[in-house]
């Protein structure tokens, strides 16, 4: 479990330090390639959590579609090249108070609720049903107890299709 | 230390959240806020697959999948709304459309 | 707009065509040999540096000077219309062309250079120089890596005398006469 | 660490495989090769003239309607793929419910289709 | 500071570096006259085929260019064009003057629009005589400049010492 | 997982490790090199009948070396206007994503680097992640063409990566797994109508499947006819515009190496991949010759893509998108809904 | 040459003013898109500046100049010899083309006329120059739509082309062959029935381009329905050639105006199309290829024998007059107005060359067109820059 | 064709009467009546008229519309003064620089006539025909500028471009005479006659140097007739 720890700690790092990035750097495009970063680490994470089909649909669909749709909503609204200075609100230091007293309750909520010895992981926390597979328990489990959301994720997804290219569309 | 702990992702789930909170109350640029609150749906995913792994439960991971693609609808339709701005004022600048939020 | 609609012919007959051509170029022997590719012989390619095509004996390549027929009369160097024949020469004796003649005074050239820096390859020149003097050579092989060496002084004129070749004969029909090089 | 991870390790691997190759040639490169600067040299090409103002305009938006429909398909791949695996599992009932999952998002396509998006804007 | 420039590379290394150069020329794609329909044949006709030698014709951008046949007429309009081209190649490059008109006017040597050479803005390496030279001949100039190539010291290129002439004026 | 058990040497970890660097690197850069060669080279130069490369190395062979040797010693130029860190960024994110991909491909029963459940999925991801470098590249370039050339090609990547994972999906329905190794023993066991001496290679059943996944290939190649994004005629060599020395060499090497990676995909889903009909999947000798078998099945689809893009001309930026989602988009998933249909039904 | 050094001098730091004034062009909305004139898509050295909305052009302006040569005013202080060979150099790749009306309107003012047997090598040569030059342009064509492919094909199979043109008058591409009263000298042996071998190739040639190019579905959708003329625009903008024939005017000077050529005595047709889109402008091209190997062939076989030089004086003097030549070249009229005084050179000449008249409508045509449509556009017109720019 | 362009200008011009050319003279007389200043005919081959300055946009109409010569063909223009510096090669060694200006007068005109030094000149025809007008019109020598053609002839519009730029001629109502060919800096007019050519005035012509005597007949019997 050590190299896991030692992985762990590395991707957290990459994750926190490119998320502090992207809300603090003064260049869009610059932003959004840190966010791929925070994407690439998080999906890193999910595997060392043997969520092995989140973590190839976090890479397909966040880092192979939305950072995409983010470059093309970035370049088709001109971004300078180079930093522009204008990006972050005067009252960046309020903005940065309320979030840290948020993480400092939640922290605390959190060490609080699940003390450290108590919670291990499991040691094996691979999720393989009868088929054998990751995603085929993760189908099994759509198929059968989320049905329902997973149609209305469908519908959902063609409103969002609609309604975007309702906004989009040039009148 | 051996073990990973579920706070451990727990916690950075809560930074990450932070960090994205933050991003979208500090950023003026609506492309960045949306970029924020990527971030923030990332730190929910988080938790989710930890506290999946944490219980051996696949819903975890479904659920995550929700949010993805609930994320991919809401930047779908987030960017649509601000190249139209853009469109309308040339600009993403989130106080100089303020009165949308009015 | 027409949106492109996905019907087969045009598109295959093309990679047919191009397919052929691949076939043709790897496999050009006939026969028992068919399988044996061969493309140096198949493609059209005149491998360069190891063979070279030959230019039409017309081809103007280089201008070559017949230095004893030039009276340095200055009929090319005035009609070229680069101005890039240099000619400077002097008046000599020289003995009778026939027997029991009498003496001749001709001019003997001193220079004759021509500028193939500048030179537009026109072939005035030839045409007009009344005494057989200049001759197209398709010789082209004298790329330089210095300007001034593309000015060819009398001696390299006259070298390319010899890759001069003959005139050719004329088609049927034709009542031209048939020149003869002075060689 | 379990072999689930080590193979994920090895993907990893991989990719700063690829990034150490580009930095091993980049650096080779660096020791080989010359930098001489010309005036000119370091100015955008644009044909041979000098570049035209910013760089860039407002590209199309038609680029970001086709983006958005592959996010939606790209959605749906993700819920397609665990399912194909299990095809057989499922038989009919899932046949069906995949049928009605690809039906809807086939009419966000038509709806574009019909909105005439799918050309140029 | 490269090696090559500072000459500190060993003689063995220099002949393989300068064997590669040599064997893989691409050259710039830029017709000016009517001698750029003949370094067309030489490129694109399979009869000439000037792939063969390694001198590859892919580049559209000057950026990937080694080389550039300055073929057919320079105007003193484009003569800004045609120096910036070459300044904006990766050194080292080379340049191929073909044809009369590059190499110093040609035909319209009494033109009030043409420059008189091409050597007067940029260095030539080689020069190819014709108006139009055949293929053939810019074949016979690659060679040429190929077999520089292969003799060349790459240190005192850097140091401006090569036989290469710099611009002159053409009297 | 220790995929040199056949050597019958126990190798450490590391040292298991090494030989697998080594063997992508191989994977990777020998396609990228026999593609660059064979087609770009020779192929090409045989189709419009001239010869190629012949001067360096017998028939040109070492052509690939002195345009390496070259590269490495041309300047790297970095345009004045541009994002310089981006500008470095975008080729390691390319060639990066190439050899990802490399990671997932089978090449014997016991010679692979990973054996991934996800398998194909995974490399379907990771192959769209080269989109980012080239919207990078095209962008931090600071260059008019290479925006344009960026955008189209990010445009066009999207565009065809849809109708490429769809197709992918009938080749999952059939086989019922995502690992690859399953893929290429699903063929492997396969029959057609009781006859399974040659299995059952999905080209047969999958046929439009693969014609889609074909095309899409064709396509994220931006191979012409999909060339757009780099049309020289129009937009110089579009996101590479402004690349110079070895950066624009790096391109080159990702795009060939892509390319060999996409044809050991689709030999892979469709030709069957390492196994040879007639030939038990687990004999050992299958790890030396699997190998050699799945490059031959790699040159096939890579002749068949350098084929078209040598014979036509390219789309037009509309029409390439049309094609995408008028023609590909509904035939991948019709043919999905076909092949569940079938599959159920039989 | 020191003056005009200096000249120059000035002349490259006006023109990196010139290139400044892109900037103006600059406007808030929309972009600039410059290609040239050092652009792939524009046959060396046009200049073509768009500005853009997204990808469509909503305006655009062509800038040429850029291998300006001065002509006209070099004709002035050249001698009638000197001005043929010099001409060659109009329209680079049919070359043989543009001697022939200047020589035609100089015989016109010395009245001289060549003998029939020069005049039937001279269509001979024309068609020659023809084919040379639309061949290549389909290559061309086939290559800025981003087919590799034909254009290999075209150069290799102009070869032959070329190849017997070579061997009757010396050059490839500047015969230099034409004289005031008639030929240089006459085809050597063995010529004619080499150049009917090439025709055959280059039947062939036409009919591969046509399953490789015209008959490919993506060619097709590139090319038909853009840039459309129609032909009252395209007469009064003075297009010629197949740009005027493929908008279905039916006007070929060989036909129609046909002058010390020997068109009327043979058996051929001129095309046409009624689109006036660029696939019509490209069809009709490749027709007028396959017309003009059939003219050849039946060239070869009618030629009559005889002497091919007409007696004209050594010197030569063009009695004073005006003339003026058009004849159908490969690009479309090309005519001369010569203006004698009575000199060894002319006093004036006015080259109409084709192409000039042909790109003067690109500004129109492109207005509203998307970028790759430029290209397909440009490329249909099918300009040769000599021939703009002259 | 030829023939019959040799034969009629050769023997008697005002024999053969060319109907078509002469209908076609008749509608710009018609419609312009005194503004036609002069006009000739070359049966067979060509109709120059020469127009009155100021009537010089209303030909274009006429010739547009009631020609039916809808076909623009070019515009260009010609400076009827001989050059100063002759024919550079006849003149080469020791003329002035730069050499004094030929007396105004010394402008000859040609076809049609015309009073001016220069004479803007345009072709139109009608196409399937070989009917082809030259219309010619004198340019005011004082302040160069004509009506523009651009509203008959759109094709007009860079032909005036090049005019202006050749030779100095404002055409009024063309908006658009920026420079076509030349740098926009570049200094003169090149096609007008005064304009020298420096590089030949610069280089001197190799061919005047020991001009050696032609060759006498009897030395050298193989000069034959010309080249052939
Ligand atoms: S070929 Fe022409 S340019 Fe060359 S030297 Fe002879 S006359 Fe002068
Ligand atoms: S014309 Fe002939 S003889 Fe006279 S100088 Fe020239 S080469 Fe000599
Ligand atoms: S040298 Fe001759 S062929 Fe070449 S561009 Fe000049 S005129 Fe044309």
């Amino acid at each position: 479990m050590v190299a896991q720890s030692v992985f762990f700690y590395l991707f957290a790092a990459i994750i926190l330090f490119s998320a502090v990035r992207v809300v603090t750097s003064n260049n869009v495009v610059h932003a959004a390639l840190y966010l791929v970063a925070v994407l690439a680490a998080v999906a890193a994470e999910y595997v060392l959590l043997a969520a092995e089909f989140v973590a190839a649909t976090q890479i397909l669909v966040y880092i192979g579609a939305i950072i995409v749709l983010f470059l093309f909503g970035i370049m088709l609204t001109r971004a300078k090249l180079g930093s522009d200075q204008d990006l972050t609100h005067s009252h960046w230091a309020l903005s940065a108070a309320t979030a840290l007293l948020m993480f400092g309750v939640m922290g605390y909520a959190l060490v609080d609720q699940f003390h450290w010895t108590a919670t291990p992981m499991p040691a094996d926390t691979r999720l393989v049903s009868v088929a054998g597979s990751n995603s085929a328990t993760v189908s099994d489990s759509v198929f059968t107890a989320y049905l329902v959301p997973f149609e209305v994720v469908s519908v959902l997804l063609l409103a969002a299709v609609v309604g975007a290219i309702v906004l989009a569309r040039k009148d | 230390m051996d073990d990973l702990f579920l706070n451990q992702f727990l916690l950075l789930g809560a930074m990450l959240f932070c960090i994205g909170v933050y991003g979208v109350l500090a950023r003026r640029n609506a492309v960045l806020v949306l970029m924020s609150i990527e971030l923030i749906l990332n730190a929910v995913n988080i938790n989710l697959i930890a506290f999946g792994a944490f219980w051996g439960s696949i819903a975890g991971s479904v659920f995550a999948l929700f949010v993805i693609a609930i994320a991919a609808a809401e930047v779908g339709v987030g960017l649509a709304i601000v190249l139209l701005i853009y469109r309308n004022r040339r600009s993403v600048a989130l106080d100089d459309v303020a009165e949308m939020k009015g | 707009m027409p949106i492109p609609k996905p019907r087969l012919p045009g598109l295959v007959t093309g990679l047919t065509i191009t397919l052929k051509e691949l076939l043709k170029t790897l496999f050009p022997h006939r026969g028992i040999r068919r399988l044996i590719p061969a493309p140096s012989r198949g493609a059209v390619t005149v491998q360069y540096p190891h063979e070279s095509e030959t230019p039409a004996p017309r081809a103007r390549g280089v201008i070559a000077l017949k230095e004893e027929n030039c009276t340095a009369c200055m009929l090319c160097s005035r009609s070229c219309p680069d101005w890039c024949i240099y000619i400077e020469g002097h008046k000599t004796k020289a003995p009778p062309r026939r027997p029991g003649g009498k003496e001749r005074t001709v001019s003997a050239l001193d220079r004759f250079d021509i500028d193939y820096a500048l030179c537009m390859y026109c072939g005035i020149c030839v045409e007009v120089c009344p005494f057989d003097a200049l001759f197209w050579s398709p010789e082209y092989e004298y790329s330089e890596p210095r300007l001034a060496d593309l000015l060819h002084d009398m001696d390299r004129l006259t070298e390319w005398m010899e890759t001069v070749p003959d005139f050719e004969p004329y088609e049927a029909g034709s009542d031209a006469k048939v020149r003869k090089v002075p060689r | 660490m379990s072999d689930f991870l080590r193979d994920y390790l090895t993907v990893g691997i991989f990719g700063l495989t690829g990034v150490a190759l580009v930095g091993l040639l980049l650096g080779l490169g660096s020791v080989l090769r010359p930098t001489r600067a010309q005036p000119q040299k370091y100015i955008n090409y644009e044909s041979g003239v000098d570049p035209v103002g910013t760089g860039w305009g407002q590209s199309n938006v038609r680029y970001y309607v086709f983006a958005l429909l592959f996010v939606m398909f790209d959605v749906e791949a993700v819920f397609i793929f665990p399912f194909a695996t299990r095809v057989d599992a499922y038989g009919w009932f899932g046949v069906i419910e995949m049928g009605i999952f690809i039906f809807i998002l086939a009419l966000g396509l038509l709806y574009a289709w019909k909105k005439k998006v799918l050309r140029w804007l | 500071m490269g090696l090559v420039e500072s000459g500190k590379m060993p003689k063995p290394l220099t002949k393989l570096l300068n064997l590669s150069r040599k064997y893989s020329i691409w050259a710039y794609q830029w017709g000016l006259a009517c001698c750029a329909i003949e370094m067309g044949a030489a490129f694109a006709s399979p009869r000439y085929d000037v792939m063969r030698l390694g001198v590859i014709p892919f580049p559209a951008s000057p950026r990937q260019a080694d080389l550039v046949v300055i073929s057919g007429t320079v105007t003193d309009k484009i003569v800004p064009a045609i120096k910036r081209l070459y300044e904006q190649m990766p050194d080292p490059k080379y340049v191929i003057s073909m044809g009369s008109c590059t190499n110093c006017g040609g035909p319209y040597w009494d033109s009030y629009s043409v420059t008189k050479g091409v050597d007067q803005i940029i260095p030539v390496d080689v020069y190819v005589p014709g108006c139009p030279p055949r293929p053939e001949a810019l074949l016979e100039g690659v060679v040429l400049l190929q077999e520089r190539i292969q003799n060349e010291d790459m240190a005192a290129r850097w140091r401006g010492e090569q036989d290469r002439q710099e611009p002159i004026i053409v009297g | 997982m220790i995929s040199l058990s056949v050597l019958g040497v126990e190798l450490a970890y590391w040292q298991v490790t090494s030989l697998r660097v080594l063997g992508v690197l191989v994977a990777v850069v020998l396609p990228a090199g026999a593609f660059v060669y064979l087609f770009l080279f020779k192929m090409m130069s045989f189709m419009q009948s001239r010869l190629g490369p012949m001067e360096a190395g017998p028939f040109g062979s070492m052509q690939l070396l002195a345009e390496v040797g070259k590269f490495l010693q041309k300047e790297d130029i970095v345009p004045e206007r541009a994002d310089r860190r981006l500008f470095f960024i975008a080729p390691y994110i390319v060639l990066a994503s190439t050899f990802l991909l490399f990671s997932v491909m089978p090449f014997g029963p016991d010679v692979y680097f990973t054996n991934l459940d996800t398998g194909i999925f995974l490399a379907l991801g990771l192959s769209s992640v080269s989109v980012i470098g080239i919207l990078i590249a095209g962008w931090a370039s600071a260059n008019k063409y290479s925006l344009i050339g960026g955008i189209r090609a990010a445009g066009q990547l999207i565009a065809y990566e849809l109708p490429m994972v769809l197709a992918v999906v009938g080749v999952v329905i059939q086989a019922g797994t995502l690992n690859l190794q399953g893929i290429v023993a699903a063929q492997h066991q396969g029959e057609i109508f009781g006859f399974s001496g040659i299995g059952n290679p999905f080209l047969l059943t999958q046929f439009v499947a693969f014609g889609v996944f074909l095309v899409a290939t064709q396509a994220e190649l931006t191979q012409t006819p999909f060339d757009m994004p780099v049309a020289e005629s129009e937009i110089v060599t579009g996101y590479m515009t402004e690349y110079s020395g070895l950066r624009f060499l790096l391109f080159f090497i990702g795009e060939f190496a892509t390319a060999g990676a996409f044809a050991a995909i689709a030999a892979t889903l469709f030709l069957g991949g390492w196994a040879l009909p007639f030939v038990s999947l687990d004999d050992n000798s299958m790890n030396f010759i699997g190998p050699l078998v799945l490059f031959a099945k790699m040159l096939m689809v890579g002749f068949l893509i350098f084929w078209a893009r040598f014979t036509f001309p390219r789309f037009r930026e509309d029409q390439l998108q049309a094609f995408a989602w008028k023609y590909l988009i509904p035939i991948a998933l019709i043919n999905i809904l076909v092949t569940m249909i079938l599959k159920v039904a039989f | 040459m020191t003056l005009t050094d200096a000249q120059q001098l000035g002349y490259i730091n006006a023109q990196a003013a010139d290139g400044r004034v892109n900037v103006e062009l600059e406007t808030d909305d929309g972009m600039v898109l410059n290609m040239g004139p050092q652009h792939p898509a524009t046959h060396g050295t046009l200049r073509l500046v768009a500005r853009l909305d997204g990808e469509q052009v909503t305006s655009a302006d062509v800038m040429c100049g850029y291998m300006h040569r001065g002509y006209e005013k070099l004709c002035e202080v050249r001698s009638y010899p000197q001005v043929t060979t010099l001409v060659n150099r109009i329209d680079w790749l049919g070359s043989f083309a543009n001697e022939v009306p200047f020589i035609l309107a100089a015989e016109q003012l010395m009245e001289v006329e060549a003998p029939p047997r020069a005049q039937w090598i001279r269509t001979l040569l024309f068609e020659l120059s023809r084919i040379a030059n639309v061949s290549l342009f389909i290559g061309d064509l086939a290559l800025q739509l981003g087919a590799q492919t034909p254009a290999f094909y075209a150069f290799r199979d102009r070869e032959f082309v070329l190849n017997q043109i070579e061997s009757v008058t010396g050059g490839r591409f500047h015969p230099n062959f034409d004289r005031i009263g008639g030929l240089k000298d006459d085809l050597p042996k063995g010529w004619i029935a080499e150049t009917k071998a090439a025709m055959v190739r280059l039947r062939a040639f036409c009919d591969e381009m046509e399953g490789l190019v015209y008959g490919n579905e993506i060619f097709q959708s590139r090319t038909r329905g853009v840039g459309i003329i129609p032909a009252a625009v395209a007469q009064s903008y003075g297009l010629s050639g197949a740009n005027l024939r493929g908008s279905g005017v039916d006007w070929d000077l060989r036909r129609d105006a046909n002058v010390g050529l020997v068109y009327d005595q043979l058996d051929w047709k001129v095309w046409t199309h009624p689109d006036g889109d660029s696939y019509s402008r490209c069809w009709v091209r490749l027709q007028e290829v396959r017309e003009a190997t059939t003219i050849v062939d039946q060239i070869c076989d009618g030629l009559p024998s005889g002497a091919i030089m007409a007696k004209v004086p050594r010197i030569i003097k063009v009695p004073a007059g005006e003339a003026y030549i058009a004849t159908e070249n490969p690009l479309g009229q090309m005519g001369y107005y010569v203006v004698s005084k009575g000199d060894t050179g002319p006093f004036r000449v006015k080259i109409r060359s084709a192409s000039f008249n042909n790109i003067s409508i690109a500004p129109w045509l492109l207005r509203g067109v998307y970028v790759p449509d430029i290209i397909t556009i440009l490329a249909s017109l099918y300009f040769i820059l000599g021939d703009i720019d002259r | 064709m030829a023939e019959d362009t040799a034969t009629a200008s050769a023997e008697a011009p005002e024999i053969v009467i060319d109907e078509r050319r002469e209908e076609l003279r008749a509608v710009f007389v018609a419609h312009l009546g005194e503004a036609v200043l002069d006009s000739v005919i070359k049966p067979g081959d060509g109709l120059w008229i020469r127009v009155a300055t100021d009537a010089w946009a209303e030909a274009g109409r006429v010739a547009q519309g009631k020609a039916d010569c809808k076909y623009f063909d070019f515009l260009s223009a010609i400076d009827w003064l001989p050059s100063p510096y002759g024919r550079y090669e006849d003149s080469a060694l020791d003329v002035p620089f730069p050499p004094p200006m030929p007396e105004r007068s010394a402008a000859v005109p040609g076809y049609a006539g015309g009073e001016s030094r220069f004479q803007v000149l345009a072709s139109v025809a009608k196409t399937g025909t070989d009917l082809r007008v030259l219309l010619k019109v004198d340019v005011p020598d004082d302040d160069p500028r004509l009506a523009t053609w651009i509203r008959s002839y759109s094709g007009a519009a860079w032909h005036e471009r090049e005019t202006h730029e050749m030779f100095g001629i404002s055409f009024d109502g063309n908006a658009d005479l920026r420079n076509l060919y030349l740098p926009s800096a570049f200094e003169g007019h090149p096609l007008r006659k005064e304009f020298p050519l420096l590089a030949r005035v610069v280089k001197p012509w190799p061919g005047i140097i020991d001009v050696e005597p032609m060759p006498g007949e009897d030395d050298e019997p193989s000069e034959g007739e010309g080249t052939e």
